[in-house]
């Protein structure tokens, strides 16, 4: 009785694992001659997080499919205390490259590289200004701005909305793109779609308070419909594909635009709703570097992503591709260059500085 | 039914709280079960009752040996009990808590009907009325213990066990109790009545059986003399009688002027009493429990607000102080419950000998407590009280109750009172700590201290009182000199019965 | 604390308060920071009402006013405390509402039947939670691992269900998994007499640590092979889901929303006039007497422990298979605990404990409605609503309640 | 309520307790070694129970491994390899817990795993100091979480907003942090005195509005670092900051002065508990407050105080993050988990001031190992949680450890005593 109670529900869950038989073979681990040695600390949302720490780790995936040579793994954190023993714990697991995930990371980053000025580093979202660091940050709200743009001219009802997982400058930096494209539409056509859940001038909105709750994302999905938005921007993480899940739902009057990775590849079951992605580009930016890395070459400075680098950018329609009108179209191409050529100033607090 | 009890042994640890017990009841015959506090006259039945497993020896029941494995196998052998502490749902209604264990339904929902039914017809048969609808919380005690005898009738024991059946009966109740017994008895049913009281035992029993410290020390006829009882009882002889002196009472006191209290519910349990405690002296408060004494005695204490009203003690205001100023004032406090109130279980005998001193010098000042004078004042007070304890560093729930009681007046009595205020001082208490205790109450008297005594058992009243209070539904409704009381005076009084 | 008699009573504090709280709402809402738009109900599609929000807004405080004085005055009987906590506490949030919709930012209608549905969603798994309670309490084990128990609900759902490719068979794996969890309770509070609001607290955390590994191990990285469970689809009750407003609020839903409705219904049914019901309240009041009169008490006790978490384990499987999400880590996100508040307020009882859940579901959406259209309260300070709403509840409103009296005491047969 | 059923206490022969008639100790030392290793003694149960939780942990790190997974799945074809690919993947998860722990060969420094490990412990200390004395009262504390968060803001606060000269800073913003975390969990105590709210209920709520606040409050104009765009709030001055102790050694040690602080707290909590009459009332009203109460004592108040002072401990853990600690500053997550893995540090240590220690010591390596443990095998961290669960459930139920080891009935195989009261 005892001790088989207190196994029960380990001895489920093994059984559980009994039933998966299918070998997953992406675990190659052969140890001949000198590999590249790429390794990632995550920031507390962990690897699967559906937002940066999972573009960073599709950008080392994406390496090590491109260069053989190359050898990936990640390390955990669960707490911010986590960090700097994390990257301690890679250091010592001699790493060639240590990528740190997480603007919240910049101090102990700097730290760690200024404990081991031989170790390389880089960080996403954040900017180190040291010879052993490669920063990586990315003005999402360029991106986010085109998506604005798109919503209000798609919208029939006249009003879209965008929610955030926490009120923090990552996530509102989205939103705030949003908002002002939305607001430049309205001047450019005179016309008066409403932003639900976000306001950029009070720099207030709707927030789920979590980046993995989904029924929350889908709750708040419910609530923004009800109140006639038929174009829906979650920056959350996880959270957001309840919103994706509600559209669907809804039978197409629902639509939704997707952040970080482009939804059809991240989150393909739901690629039917999602009408584009405000793409920050982590993955390409960190394939780009270990790649780099991996060929001998210095990494060093910064990379700011942005429209004109393809650091940030709209994704493709995919399966919206034949609904939005190609004159809609046309007019966020001209808009991307107008920004990219610093006509249009966005105005984000929370851009990179 | 014949029930005979062989060789019945149960232990606890290395304690033998029955011994090689024999007993035999036969059928029709009331036999009373002696024995005083802790004697194991309760473990004994708990045993015969299914909720303890002996660890050896055999039931018969007509003859043919039972095992019991829970209450329902004794149960359904025709056995069955009411506790001392009664067995009742205080939320569930008079029907619910009959009915429980043994549920007519009617496609699955219970029949309250039938039951209700069945109550009542039981309830004519055998002289018990009750009603099923009332909820057994809002019962006066008398009454839920007629609600326990008509739950064991339903099940139509032949065998009924009666735990202190009188314990919390006014002399009239009991009286009708034993009664009831007796139409029992004549219906041919058994009875095992256990108490430790001679005078119900020899009114009563058929039969009786005497137990001490675990073992059956003998059988008597009811015809034997209460002291010859009391002797084999206790194992030597008892002094029923406290020596006392004359009382020569001084200036008042405590003084108690139109003092109304709420109870917990909010219901008006003191109203408008008036009361005086006089130097050198032992008031006596009687009545059955229940009716106000607790609320007018945490009110005096500060434990309760009262509603209006006064409370001197030497002609200050106690009424709004915290029970910490009232103690402070002199006051002594021997709670009722001692193990709710008056102990922490967990703290050593030495922590609870300083229980409400420990802010006071030598044991602490307004931020440091020191261990030690803690220590040094055990070893005194453990000697000076006869404290039997193993050491002063064991956790007080490790005595006996009678010891327990004794840390408590101890602890009470290490300061100098003007007031001791002393409830229920004896109950669940040895005889040979009872002595000990109605002489430290008398010689605090002695030296001048008054003295509030507040007892259910009329016994102990009539032994240390001066005066008598009587306590009915939260009011005094007589005060007399203990000279000339007699018990019968004071249960009608008790039973709210005024007009001479 | 006996505070009846004095003039002070729980009524009258009760009413003081809510004579200051209705006229700040009149003054800060109404006269100082006022209303300004014109504020519509939705009540239907077609059907809206437009009110000008000031003068609403007025006599709602005046309303939670008119009450604290009715409760000073005349209305002292305990029996008056709860209506009046309802009357006077709904009119203030009405008004709230209706403030902060006329000073939102972008729209100023408020989608009554979108704010009630979401209210009945929000409150669906916290129902389960608190039946689970009622369950297991009521029999006298004190169940603080309903977090844990949903926890495991919703994992075992979304995993079972996506390996047999069988929603059913999901929903009847996160059932035993929530009674397997609970069993853990039992064996340990009953038969090891270990503390049980420490044990429930420590078995949360097993819970939340087996799912996090293998979530993270197994669930995360093969999540189309272990994570990819359909959903219960919604089935609109015949008839009665084309009735306005109550219709599309209460018809419409999927299995979960009705299956807890009924969980109520029969479980209140079984409490009260069924033996199961009375032994249940029995050994959770009195075990001793009830084993005086052949009643087995631990049994009673394990066998409504395990029944509770299977219900807890079901309304987890609400939050996975239910909903059409994807499992992921610690993703009850503390409904267990609210839950648990919700049996509190409810007083152990399965109608008053979905009145509460209700409650709260209801601050969970208005706070994400008036988030939503930009209302001028700051996000966070809405989102802390649900549990300011709790902490009022437990402290201002209900205070010392009557728990079964035997509640997470262990029976120790002599 | 229910004396009746239980032996009878109150047996007027027996002044000898039963704790008494375990076997008779022999007196040789080897032969009292053997005793106390075959005895249900507080130590073994303690041992034993972490023994059997990193055994039944290990079927978590067997289904973890994705080699020993894949060998489990053809067990049939070759039953050797699951067991040879379970064994390697259970020996590298706890050799690396160990390494993470105690001593790693390969880090720069023999101290750093130590290291690691105060660091770790120090904040719990505090945190289960904090259970631990409202334990003690009667009171189940699980807002430790929050009132950490307010001694976090507090003590970050005090270490921007004010300049002061090098250690004054520092004493300034600690006392303000325990100020901060003493408000906090005055809230729930107070509440509990005057409205008899449920201290259960009430601290979680206060949890979660504590971690809404601070979300809020360092993004706010005048908190947030400008320099940075992120939710980090301006860094405490250095003066303020916990000075590191192993700063001169090689390596990059962490570990400050907070351990040191951390022992001196459970000095403290020991002074109070046993030496103060603040401690003697609060231990009578966790024991009894009926008797409490009838004793004098003020029960209501003394809630009231303990909550404060368990709160202040917290707040002095929360501060032991956020000055201890890069980056020095607030963020949503600066505290961890502190507050909740304070619970099973207290209910490890069996809430005794130095056994709070003792256990905040053992958490605080497990959690730096299993940050190598990690890192090296990829074990999910989360097994921190399992390992901490099953370990306090396997010592608050020695009986089951006495049944599994078959140990002889000692002093610890009894069943425990009653830390919180029920509702």
């Amino acid at each position: 009785m005892r001790i088989v109670a207190v196994l029960a529900i380990g001895g489920l869950a093994l059984s559980a694992a009994a039933c998966g038989d299918k070998p997953s073979s992406n675990n190659g681990s052969s140890g001949n001659g000198k590999k590249y040695k790429a390794c990632m600390v995550t920031d507390v949302g962990g690897i699967d997080d559906k937002s940066f720490n999972t573009s960073a780790w599709q950008g080392l995936q994406d390496a090590k499919a491109a260069n053989g040579n190359i050898e990936i793994k990640y390390s955990a954190s669960k707490a911010e205390t986590d960090y700097q023993p994390n990257l301690n714990a890679l250091v010592t697991e001699k790493c060639d490259l240590i990528l740190a995930v997480g603007g919240l990371m910049t101090d102990a980053t700097k730290a760690a590289a200024a404990a081991n000025p031989a170790q390389k580093f880089a960080i996403i979202d954040s900017n180190i200004p040291a010879a052993n660091v490669y920063s990586m940050q990315f003005n999402t709200a360029q991106a986010g701005f085109l998506a604005g743009y798109l919503a209000a001219g798609s919208s029939k009802s006249g009003k879209v909305a965008t929610w955030g997982g926490l009120k923090i400058p990552p996530v509102t930096i989205f939103m705030d793109g949003f908002a002002e494209g939305v607001a430049h539409y309205n001047k450019v056509k005179s016309k008066t779609v409403a932003v639900l859940g976000w306001d950029n001038k009070s720099q207030e909105g709707l927030f789920a308070g979590s980046f993995t709750d989904q029924n929350k994302g889908k709750q708040l999905a419910e609530q923004l419909v009800a109140q006639g938005a038929d174009v829906i921007m979650p920056v959350a993480g996880g959270a957001g594909l309840g919103t994706a899940s509600a559209a669907q739902a809804s039978g197409g009057k629902t639509s939704v635009i997707w952040v970080d990775a482009d939804g059809c590849k991240s989150a393909a079951q739901y690629c039917d709703v999602f009408m584009t992605t405000v793409v920050k580009n982590i993955a390409g930016a960190v394939k780009d570097a270990v790649v780099a890395g991996a060929d001998g070459k210095a990494l060093t400075g910064a990379f700011t992503g942005v429209l004109g680098n393809n650091g940030v950018s709209l994704a493709p329609y995919n399966k919206f591709d034949s609904k939005v009108p190609a004159e809609l179209k046309t007019e966020i191409d001209a808009l991307k260059k107008d920004i990219v050529d610093g006509k249009i100033k966005i105005e984000s607090p929370a851009q990179p500085k | 039914m014949k029930l005979e009890l062989r060789g019945i042994t149960k232990r606890f640890g290395d304690l033998v709280a029955n011994d090689h017990i024999d007993l035999v009841v036969e059928p029709g015959e009331i036999h009373a079960l002696l024995g005083e506090n802790g004697a194991g006259k309760s473990t004994l039945m708990n045993v015969l009752y299914g909720l303890l497993r002996p660890d050896e020896g055999e039931i018969l029941v007509n003859d043919v040996p039972q095992t019991f494995r829970s209450p329902g196998d004794a149960i359904s052998a025709g056995i069955g009990m009411v506790h001392q502490h009664f067995m009742l749902v205080p939320v569930f209604t008079v029907a619910e808590n009959i009915m429980l264990g043994a549920e007519d339904t009617k496609l699955g929902v219970l029949d309250k009907k039938k039951a209700s039914a069945h109550i009542t017809e039981v309830s004519q048969t055998y002289g018990l009325p009750v009603d099923p609808e009332a909820v057994v919380e809002t019962l006066p005690v008398g009454v839920q213990q007629r609600v326990e005898i008509v739950k064991a009738l339903t099940r139509e024991v032949d065998l009924l066990i009666l735990d202190e059946p009188t314990a919390v009966l006014t002399p009239q109740e009991t009286d009708e109790l034993l009664e009831v017994l007796r139409g029992l008895k004549a219906a041919g049913k058994s009875i095992v009545l256990i108490t430790h009281k001679l005078r119900e035992v020899k009114a009563i029993a058929d039969k009786i059986t005497v137990i001490r410290r675990g073992k059956v020390v003998g059988t008597a006829d009811p015809g034997e003399s209460e002291d010859e009882l009391a002797a084999m009882m206790v194992g030597r002889h008892v002094q029923l009688v406290v020596d006392k002196s004359a009382a020569e009472p001084g200036a008042p006191v405590l003084t108690v002027k139109d003092l109304s209290v709420v109870d917990d519910r909010g219901h008006r349990a003191v109203t408008d009493i008036d009361l005086e405690v006089r130097a050198g002296e032992v008031l006596g408060v009687a009545g059955v429990q229940g009716n106000g004494q607790t609320e007018l005695i945490e009110a005096i204490m500060g434990l309760r607000p009262a509603v209006s009203g006064s409370v001197l003690l030497g002609g200050a205001e106690l009424r709004g102080r915290t029970t910490r100023q009232v103690l402070d004032a002199g006051v002594g406090y021997v709670p009722e419950d001692r193990s709710t109130d008056g102990l922490v279980k967990e703290f050593t005998v030495a922590e609870n000998l300083v229980l409400d001193l420990y802010k006071s010098e030598p044991f602490g000042s307004k931020l440091v407590y020191r261990p030690e004078a803690v220590a040094r004042n055990a070893k005194d007070r453990i000697e000076e009280f006869d404290v039997r304890t193993q050491s002063a560093d064991a956790p007080v729930g490790s005595l006996s109750g009678g010891n327990q009681q004794k840390v408590i007046v101890a602890r009470e009595m290490s300061r100098p009172l003007k007031l001791l205020i002393a409830s229920q001082p004896a109950r669940g208490v040895d005889v040979g700590s009872i002595e000990f205790i109605h002489k430290r109450i008398i010689r605090e008297r002695d030296q001048g201290g008054a003295v509030l005594l507040v007892s259910t058992e009329l016994d102990e009243i009539l032994a240390l009182a001066d005066r008598i209070a009587v306590m009915y539904r939260g009011e005094i409704i007589a005060t007399l000199p203990a000279a000339g009381a007699t018990s019968e005076k004071l249960g009608l009084l008790m039973a709210g019965v005024t007009g001479d | 604390m006996t505070t009846v008699a004095q003039f002070w009573n729980r009524n009258r504090i009760a009413g003081a308060v809510y004579v200051l709280l209705g006229l700040l709402a009149v003054l800060y809402f109404g006269v100082s920071n006022p209303a300004k738009n014109d504020v519509t109900l939705r009540l239907t599609a077609d059907t809206s009402l437009t009110f000008g929000a000031r003068p609403v807004i007025i006599v709602l405080g005046l309303v939670t006013v008119a009450v604290g004085v009715a409760l000073l005055a005349v209305l002292t009987a305990r029996s008056h405390f709860a209506w009046t906590a309802g009357v006077a506490l709904g009119a203030l949030v009405l008004a709230f509402l209706f403030w902060g919709t006329s000073l939102a930012k972008t729209l100023h209608t408020i989608p009554v039947e979108a704010l009630l549905y979401g209210t009945l969603i929000a409150a669906t798994p916290l129902i389960f939670g608190a039946l689970a309670g009622v369950l297991c309490e009521r029999s006298g084990v004190v169940n603080i691992n309903i977090e844990g128990q949903l926890l495991v609900g919703a994992f075992a759902g979304a995993l079972v269900g996506t390996m047999t490719k069988s929603v059913w068979a999901g929903l009847i794996a996160a059932g035993v998994c929530g009674a397997l969890m609970a069993a853990l309770l039992a064996v340990f509070a009953i038969k090891y007499l270990v503390d049980q609001v420490v044990l429930g607290v420590v078995l949360n955390v097993l819970a939340f640590g087996i799912t996090g590994v293998i979530y993270e191990r197994l669930m995360q990285p093969n999540a189309a092979e272990y994570n990819n469970a359909g959903q219960f689809k919604p089935w609109e009750v015949p008839g009665l889901s084309d009735i306005p407003l109550l219709g599309p609020v209460l018809f419409r839903h999927n299995l979960f929303v009705y299956l807890a409705l009924a969980l109520v219904a029969a479980i209140t049914f079984a409490l009260f006039y069924t033996r199961w019901g009375l032994r249940t309240r029995a050994v959770g009041e009195h075990p001793t007497a009830a084993d005086t009169l052949g009643i087995k008490v631990r049994l009673v006790r394990y066998r409504n422990t395990i029944m509770g978490g299977f219900v807890a384990g079901l309304g987890g499987a609400m939050l996975t298979i239910g909903a059409g999400v994807t499992f992921n880590k610690e993703m009850t996100a503390g409904k267990g605990f609210i839950a648990l508040a919700a049996l509190i307020f409810g007083r152990w009882s399965p109608v008053g404990a979905m009145l509460a859940a209700l409650l709260f579901g209801f601050a969970d959406a208005m706070q994400q409605f008036l988030s939503s259209v930009i209302s001028p309260v700051p996000s966070q300070f809405l989102q802390m609503a649900p549990y300011l709403a709790t902490l009022f509840a437990v402290a201002g409103l209900v205070g010392k309640v009557r728990a079964p009296a035997a509640d997470g005491k262990p029976y120790v047969k002599g | 309520m229910t004396d009746e059923a239980k032996p009878p206490a109150a047996e007027p022969e027996r002044t000898v307790p039963p704790e008494k008639d375990v076997a008779p100790r022999p007196n040789r030392p080897f032969r009292i070694f053997i005793e106390e290793l075959t005895t249900a003694s507080t130590f073994m149960v303690t041992v034993l129970a972490v023994v059997l939780a990193l055994l039944v942990g290990s079927i978590l790190v067997i289904i973890s491994n994705d080699s020993a997974r894949e060998a489990w799945g053809y067990f049939f074809a070759a039953p050797l390899d699951a067991f040879e690919m379970s064994w390697y993947a259970v020996r590298d998860a706890y050799v690396a817990l160990f390494q993470g722990a105690i001593y790693d060969p390969a880090k720069p420094s023999a101290w750093g795993s130590i290291s690691e490990t105060l660091t770790y412990a120090a904040p719990l200390t505090f945190t289960g100091l904090s259970v631990a004395l409202a334990f003690r009262a009667g009171l189940f504390n699980i807002g430790a979480q929050g009132q950490a968060v307010f001694g976090a803001i507090f003590g970050v606060l005090a270490g921007f907003l004010l300049h002061l000269p090098p250690v004054l800073h520092m004493l300034v913003a600690l006392v303000c942090a325990l100020i901060g975390g003493a408000l906090w969990g005055f809230i729930p105590g107070i509440l509990k005195a005057k409205t008899g709210a449920h201290e259960v209920i009430t601290t979680i709520m206060l949890n979660n509005i504590a971690g809404i606040f601070l979300i809020w409050l360092v993004v706010q104009k005048g908190f947030q670092n400008p320099e940075r765009t992120d939710a980090i709030s301006k860094s405490a001055e250095e003066n303020a900051r916990l000075p590191r102790l192993l700063g001169f050694l090689e390596g990059d040690l962490r570990v400050n002065l907070a351990i040191v602080l951390a022992v001196l707290a459970a000095a403290g909590v020991s002074w109070l508990l046993n030496r103060s009459t603040f401690g003697f009332e609060l231990r009578a009203v966790g024991g009894n407050p009926d008797a409490a109460k009838t004793a004098g004592m003020n029960v209501a108040m003394t809630y009231a105080l303990v909550m404060a002072v368990a709160g202040g401990l917290a707040g002095l853990g929360g501060a032991s993050m956020s000055l201890g600690l890069l980056p020095f500053a607030l963020t949503p997550g600066v505290i961890a988990n502190i507050g909740f893995d304070g619970i099973t540090v207290a209910l490890l240590g069996r809430a005794k001031p130095w056994g709070v220690l003792a256990g905040a010591l053992l958490m605080g390596g497990l959690q730096a190992g299993a940050v190598k443990m990690n890192a090296v095998g990829g074990v999910p961290t989360d097994m921190v949680y399992v390992l901490q669960a099953l370990i306090v459930i396997f010592i608050a139920a020695p009986a089951l450890i006495k049944t599994v080891f078959r140990l002889r009935d000692g002093k610890a195989s009894r069943s425990t005593a009653t830390l919180a009261k029920g509702w």
